[in-house]
């Protein structure tokens, strides 16, 4: 098991708060892990420091053994990490299609001068693009509304666009965050039909839920994040037994 | 020499603020930069100057007249205008337009039915003038200076003290949550220019009265330069437009007695643009924070 | 309607092919200097109309001092031309990279600056450049102005008629559009749009948002530097007082009242506002009254502009979608 | 498309409102028009002999002209930051024609004037002059204020033969720009060495001047020309810095170092309200009483004088421009055709009578009497005929007379202020 992503004793500070204190983790290929614990435990936090948002107070993030802390976002995710946002950030006034093509902008190696003398290469880059956002379509099943614009397109197509989007990018490493939130019964459904279609594709999955019958449901391994301390990591059964979790989110027994 | 300089940068810098007060009630509020509070400053110097010279009844009478009907142009300017484009989910760059269509058409209403010409401005607040050192200080700067403390306090009691002033601020904030809580968005809005045109009234006649002459195009080029005053003293802070203002009147001073004349625009411009640079959001402006 | 809308669309490319093949037949028909010039300065707000959609349509930033870029290509080319008689080509080509430099400062400063600190910043510019051009007498003549500006010159043949130096504006326009087309339509106009919708995601989707800042506001200056070089040789006579801020709230109330991110709709937004205060020259003293009544009318009918919130792209590929399903 | 719609019906519904009201306008304009025919033809019978006195000179053989050619156009500033000289030029442009065509206009035919407006805007200008000189029956243009639309404009109306008769361009190119252009005032460098001269002989050897100058291309030439010829007649440039007229409204900054300079003379280049700026904010600053202000001839308007009539005592204002007040103008110093000038002007209209509108008349009248006698088809031959015409009693100097073919002379004149009117000054 390859081990693609290693995040070592990160702790990242906003003035007084310690939002993460001296957190491990570690994802390898092909793994979908989930990163869960209650509200304010600095799961997103994490996330933005991953993909270069925020610079951590100390330790570093490694991808594929090299250190990408504090690197630019747009350079993060040209190396492979690509993430999905808690509250949705498509480009809303173009059309589904369009975003699915910007996430592939960073792949395509057309530049001003082949747009401006519209070159061969140019074309064929853009067919290319066009074939790849069509499967991609497909694959979150939005064919149909291909052609909508992002605004007008239901929640649950959004948050789909948007795991579609962060393929594009040819990522290695999908960061989901909250995919399933404000989503029902069926629409959750169909987003662990699209999560397992990603495993086939051999991409490797972080996400941050609260839905626990889905995380239990589709990940891997987990690990349980509380006031920005790891207090747990493991199989969905050993955490769902672990007490440790159970009093941070049920509250201590106070018997 | 210094001193003198120091005192006509001071005037020019409390003439800045008046007017910059109303850019930031405005853009507080609505986040646009109302393009016709020049011209709505203009008007109000004139009004007082028509209704004076055209009823002869005491000045006091006129200004205050001619404070309500500008506070009533600025209820126009965003009743049938703004309110209308906020409905239709316009951007905000429509609304800046429609404010620059509204200070041609009141620039060209002054040119028409007033006077086209620089036309004399009785100085009913001249009480002689006193030096200090080799320095001359004449009554209607102090005046000037005093009505503009008198009117940030005012302003800042209003928009910090008291329940419009909150209701001014959640709007300020977001518009949508501030009409869940029952705040007449709308009728803050209104109240809001109706304000900042009552203030550009005030600044038009005290700068009528400190030159001593007024004319229909003098509210565009006072305009930007208070406009730039409010931003660099941080769009929507109140404390800010008036340390905005009184800078860039300072800078303008100083840099056309010791530098060159010619170029004291580009001074006052040349300070915001560097001061902005450091401080992406002016000197007092409150920093943006891009939840992700 | 909408069947108009999506047969427009669908060949956008022909009636833009035989509009400009109309402008270039026009000339033979039209003798009279007036509509001459009247085209040709509806040609030139145009392509500055075009440069200023560039920058705030699709990058989205607002900018009040657009005309100071025209302002530094017309007064390059009025000195090499009158001092050092150079021919026109390299004078377009100075104003072009001179231009292009004081773009690439002001998006050196859109990296740090947002919303109206940039607005306020590009009206400071303007202001100063103005400043420069009245009192920078050596260089500029100041407020004299430089006159005697001679026709344009190209490798030795002089175009002093009417109709040549309208096909050469016929030319530029085309060029400046089939840029900003060309640039449009391809992955680096997708990225300009997704910085202008959200900067933040644009960066997380691997977008070098800088690169492309420095191209809009880089390839817009230069525009205005072209377009201010033509200007400086076809009315022979420029002073400072051209280039004010006031005449780039003329412009940016083109592009607006065209439609923001929409070349076509800037074409007529130009075109149409160049027209308009000539038609009503009847009115005299009134005129510039009824042009300000005249805005706010057309503020308020049209908020997002003529064809402000029309995509022809889209519209072609919604149609295409209905067709394939039958149109059921 | 619905949408498309509704703009073309606003749009359309607004421009017929706005014929209607433009048309109401023009109405309005007829209205006072006849107004003017009632009064004005009483006091006009004295204004036209003086016109017909001027022709009668002039020789019989006005029969032979042809006069196919009748119009004249006025591109002028009705609106805008100039539309106040806009509006003098608008009132002495109809007054002329009006009394040329009563005394028996171009051969029996009327003299058609077409009054446009050109905000003082380059843009503007020039597509006007464009639309001018395609106009096969307008055969002179009398109007362009301000020097930058002039400069900009005169090469079209020269390369489209057309004669451009400038009231008030004094920018020192303008006349050698072309040979159809004729400016009514002399040029800067002409007036300012005159001016020099007056003042050196109010106030004396070795006094201290100190210059304030607009950014114009006026102010620029007053200051190079000044800073030279003062020192050579024997005075002292002491301080010499320039400001944006119409922008800058506050001078304090520059008085104060000027007043510390303790100067003589303080020359203020630019327009009325300028210099009337200067004279209360120096004045505020406490300068002392017996310096002396000095302004151009835009300064001998009433507004000038509504604005710092009271404060602008021991003053010299000299310029070319005449001074229309009654108690300056007496029978000795004006001719008999500026005072029936001024009466006429006064009782047709409600604005002060100024030397704006004076230079405009002459313009107007010299190129009607000259189309009168050499017709109106060859251009050269009118602009010819303007510059050489003998025997035209102008209403805006003693003597208006044209040297190296089209450079104006006129004759300084200098007043000074007391008690809120203008003096003769004795030097």
């Amino acid at each position: 098991m390859e081990r693609l992503l290693r995040i070592e004793n990160v702790t990242q500070k906003f003035g007084g708060l310690t939002a993460l204190n001296n957190v491990n983790m570690h994802v390898d290929k092909g793994e979908i892990v989930g990163i869960i614990g209650p509200n304010g435990s600095g799961k997103t936090t994490m996330f933005n420091i991953i993909t270069g948002i925020y610079r951590p107070t100390e330790g570093q993030v490694l991808y594929q053994d090299e250190p990408i802390t504090g690197m630019e976002p747009y350079l993060i995710s040209r190396k492979g990490l690509a993430r999905t946002f808690q509250n949705i950030r498509l480009f809303s006034r173009m059309t589904a299609f369009d975003n699915v093509v910007i996430g592939m902008h960073a792949r395509t190696k057309t530049n001003m001068c082949d747009i401006v003398l519209h070159l061969p290469r140019k074309r064929r880059e853009e067919k290319e693009c066009e074939e790849r956002a069509m499967e991609l379509l497909k694959l979150v099943d939005l064919y149909d509304v291909r052609y909508e614009l992002a605004s007008s397109l239901s929640y649950g197509h959004q948050r789909r666009l948007e795991i579609a989007r962060a393929l594009a990018t040819g990522a290695e490493i999908l960061l989901l965050d909250e995919p399933a939130a404000g989503m029902n019964e069926q629409e959750t459904d169909e987003l662990l039909q699209i999560i397992r279609r990603i495993k086939e594709l051999k991409k490797t999955v972080i996400l941050i839920d609260h839905d626990m019958k889905f995380v239990m449901n589709i990940c891997e391994r987990l690990y349980v994040l509380n006031y920005g301390v790891l207090i747990a990591d493991g199989t969905p059964e050993e955490i769902s037994k672990n007490q440790d979790v159970i009093d941070a989110y049920l509250g201590e027994d106070d018997e | 020499m210094f001193l003198q300089q120091l005192i006509n940068g001071l005037t020019l810098g409390s003439i800045y603020a008046l007017i910059a007060i109303g850019y930031s009630l405005v853009f507080g509020v609505l986040q646009i930069v109302n393009f016709a509070n020049g011209s709505i400053y203009m008007l109000g110097g004139f009004l007082t100057l028509v209704l004076y010279n055209k009823f002869r009844i005491n000045f006091l009478l006129c200004f205050a007249l001619a404070l309500i009907i500008n506070g009533f142009v600025g209820f126009c300017l965003d009743r049938f205008a703004l309110r209308h484009l906020r409905q239709k989910k316009a951007t905000k760059l429509v609304g800046l337009i429609t404010t620059m269509g509204f200070a041609t058409v009141i620039e060209n209403f002054v040119m028409l039915f007033f006077s086209n010409a620089t036309v004399p401005y009785p100085n009913k607040i001249d009480f002689g003038s006193f030096s200090i050192g080799s320095a001359v200080v004449s009554s209607t700067q102090v005046i000037i200076f005093l009505v503009v403390l008198v009117l940030l306090l005012l302003m800042s009691w209003v928009v910090y003290g008291t329940k419009v002033g909150k209701a001014m601020r959640a709007v300020s904030q977001n518009a949508d949550a501030a009409k869940l809580m029952g705040i007449d968005v709308n009728g803050v809005i209104a109240m809001t220019f109706i304000l900042s045109a009552v203030l550009a009234g005030i600044s038009g006649t005290m700068v009528g009265m400190y030159y001593q002459m007024i004319d229909f195009t003098s509210g565009f080029s006072i305009g930007m330069k208070t406009m730039a005053a409010a931003v660099l003293g941080g769009v929507g802070s109140l404390p800010g437009a008036v340390t905005g203002g009184l800078i860039i009147g300072v800078v303008e001073s100083l840099g056309a007695s010791y530098i060159s004349s010619a170029y004291r625009n580009a001074f006052a411009f040349a300070v915001l643009i560097i001061v902005i640079l450091f401080l992406p959001n002016g000197l007092f402006g409150k920093e943006k924070v891009t939840k992700v | 309607m909408k069947m108009v809308k999506v047969f427009f669309a669908k060949n956008l490319k022909w009636f833009t092919i035989l509009f400009f093949g109309l402008l270039a037949v026009l000339p033979f028909f039209m003798t009279s200097n007036y509509g001459m010039r009247m085209l040709t300065v509806c040609m030139l707000y145009v392509m500055m109309a075009f440069s200023l959609n560039l920058l705030t349509g699709f990058l989205g930033v607002m900018t009040i001092g657009h005309i100071a870029f025209m302002g530094i290509g017309a007064y390059t080319a009025a000195i090499l031309v009158k001092n050092y008689h150079w021919e026109t080509l390299p004078c377009y080509l100075a104003a072009i990279l001179l231009s292009g430099f004081f773009g690439l400062l002001l998006s050196l400063a859109a990296l740090k600056l947002q919303g109206y600190y940039m607005t306020i910043l590009t009206l400071g510019f303007c202001e100063i450049v103005r400043l420069v051009e009245i009192n920078w007498e050596s260089l500029t003549r100041g407020a004299l102005g430089i006159s005697g500006i001679s026709a344009p010159v190209f490798f030795g043949i002089r175009l002093s008629s009417r109709r040549s130096i309208y096909y050469l504006m016929l030319v530029l326009l085309i060029l400046t559009l089939l840029l900003i087309w060309s640039i449009i339509n391809s992955k680096a106009g997708n990225a300009i749009m997704a910085i202008r919708e959200d900067e933040l995601a644009a960066r997380a989707m691997g977008i070098h948002v800088f690169k492309y800042k420095t191209i809009v506001f880089v390839l817009s200056a230069m525009i205005m530097g072209l377009a201010g070089a033509f200007y400086a040789q076809y009315m022979t006579y420029i002073d400072p007082g051209v280039f004010t801020v006031s005449a780039s709230l003329n412009i940016l109330i083109m592009a607006i009242f065209g439609g923001l991110g929409n070349l076509l709709g800037t074409i007529i937004g130009a075109s149409v506002l160049t027209i308009l205060p000539e038609m009503i020259r009847f009115l005299a003293e009134y005129r510039n009254l009824i042009y300000g009544i005249l805005i706010i009318i057309l503020m308020l009918v049209k908020p997002d502009g003529l064809l402000g919130s029309v995509n022809f792209k889209y519209i072609r590929q919604q149609a295409s979608v209905q067709k394939e399903n039958g149109g059921e | 498309m619905k949408k498309l719609l509704s703009v073309l019906v606003a749009l359309t519904m607004v421009l017929s409102l706005m014929a209607g009201c433009g048309s109401g306008g023009d109405e309005k304009k007829e209205t006072s028009a006849p107004k003017q025919e009632a009064d004005g033809s009483a006091s006009d019978q004295g204004g036209s002999e003086k016109a017909d006195a001027g022709t009668e000179a002039a020789p019989q053989e006005e029969g032979s002209q042809n006069y196919d050619k009748v119009k004249i156009a006025s591109p002028i500033p009705l609106t805008g930051p100039n539309s106040q000289y806009g509006m003098a030029y608008k009132n002495a442009l109809e007054m002329a024609v009006k009394q040329f065509n009563e005394s028996g206009g171009l051969g029996g035919k009327e003299v058609e004037l077409e009054i446009l407006d050109d905000q003082s805007d380059v843009t503007q200008a020039t597509n006007l002059a464009n639309q001018i000189i395609d106009d096969k029956d307008v055969f002179a243009v009398v109007g362009t204020f301000g020097s930058s639309v002039g400069m900009a404009t005169a090469p079209i109306y020269q390369s489209g033969g057309m004669p451009l008769i400038a009231p008030n361009i004094s920018h020192q190119d303008f006349p050698q720009t072309g040979d159809l252009l004729v400016p009514i005032s002399p040029t800067a460098t002409i007036e300012i060495n005159g001016v020099a001269d007056t003042l050196f002989a109010c106030t004396g050897e070795g006094s201290k001047m100190a210059i304030l100058y607009a950014t114009t291309d006026l102010g620029v030439n007053v200051n190079s020309i000044l800073t030279e010829k003062w020192p050579e007649l024997g005075g002292e440039i002491v301080y010499s810095n320039s400001f944006v007229s119409g922008e800058t409204k506050d001078f304090s900054a520059l008085l104060t170092e000027v007043i510390a300079l303790e100067p003589d003379i303080i020359y203020t280049s630019g327009e009325y309200y300028d210099v009337a700026s200067v004279i209360l904010q120096a004045r505020q600053l406490g300068v002392s009483e017996d310096v002396i202000f000095s302004g151009p001839g835009q300064c001998f308007t009433q507004e000038f004088l509504d604005l710092c009539g009271d404060q602008a005592y021991n003053g010299i204002y000299c310029g070319t421009l005449p001074a229309y007040f009654e108690d300056v103008i007496t029978k000795e110093n004006y001719s008999d055709t500026m005072v029936n000038f001024m009466t006429d002007y006064n009782n047709t209209y409600s604005e002060a009578c100024n030397g704006f509108a004076g230079n405009c008349y002459d313009g107007i009248m010299l190129t009607l009497l000259a189309a009168r006698k050499v017709g109106t088809d060859d251009p050269k031959a009118l602009v010819e005929a303007i510059v050489s015409y003998e025997g035209y009693e102008s209403v805006s100097t003693e003597h208006l007379f044209f040297s190296d073919y089209n450079y104006a002379n006129k004759s300084l004149c200098a007043y000074t202020v007391k008690d809120g009117h203008f003096a003769k000054v004795e030097y």
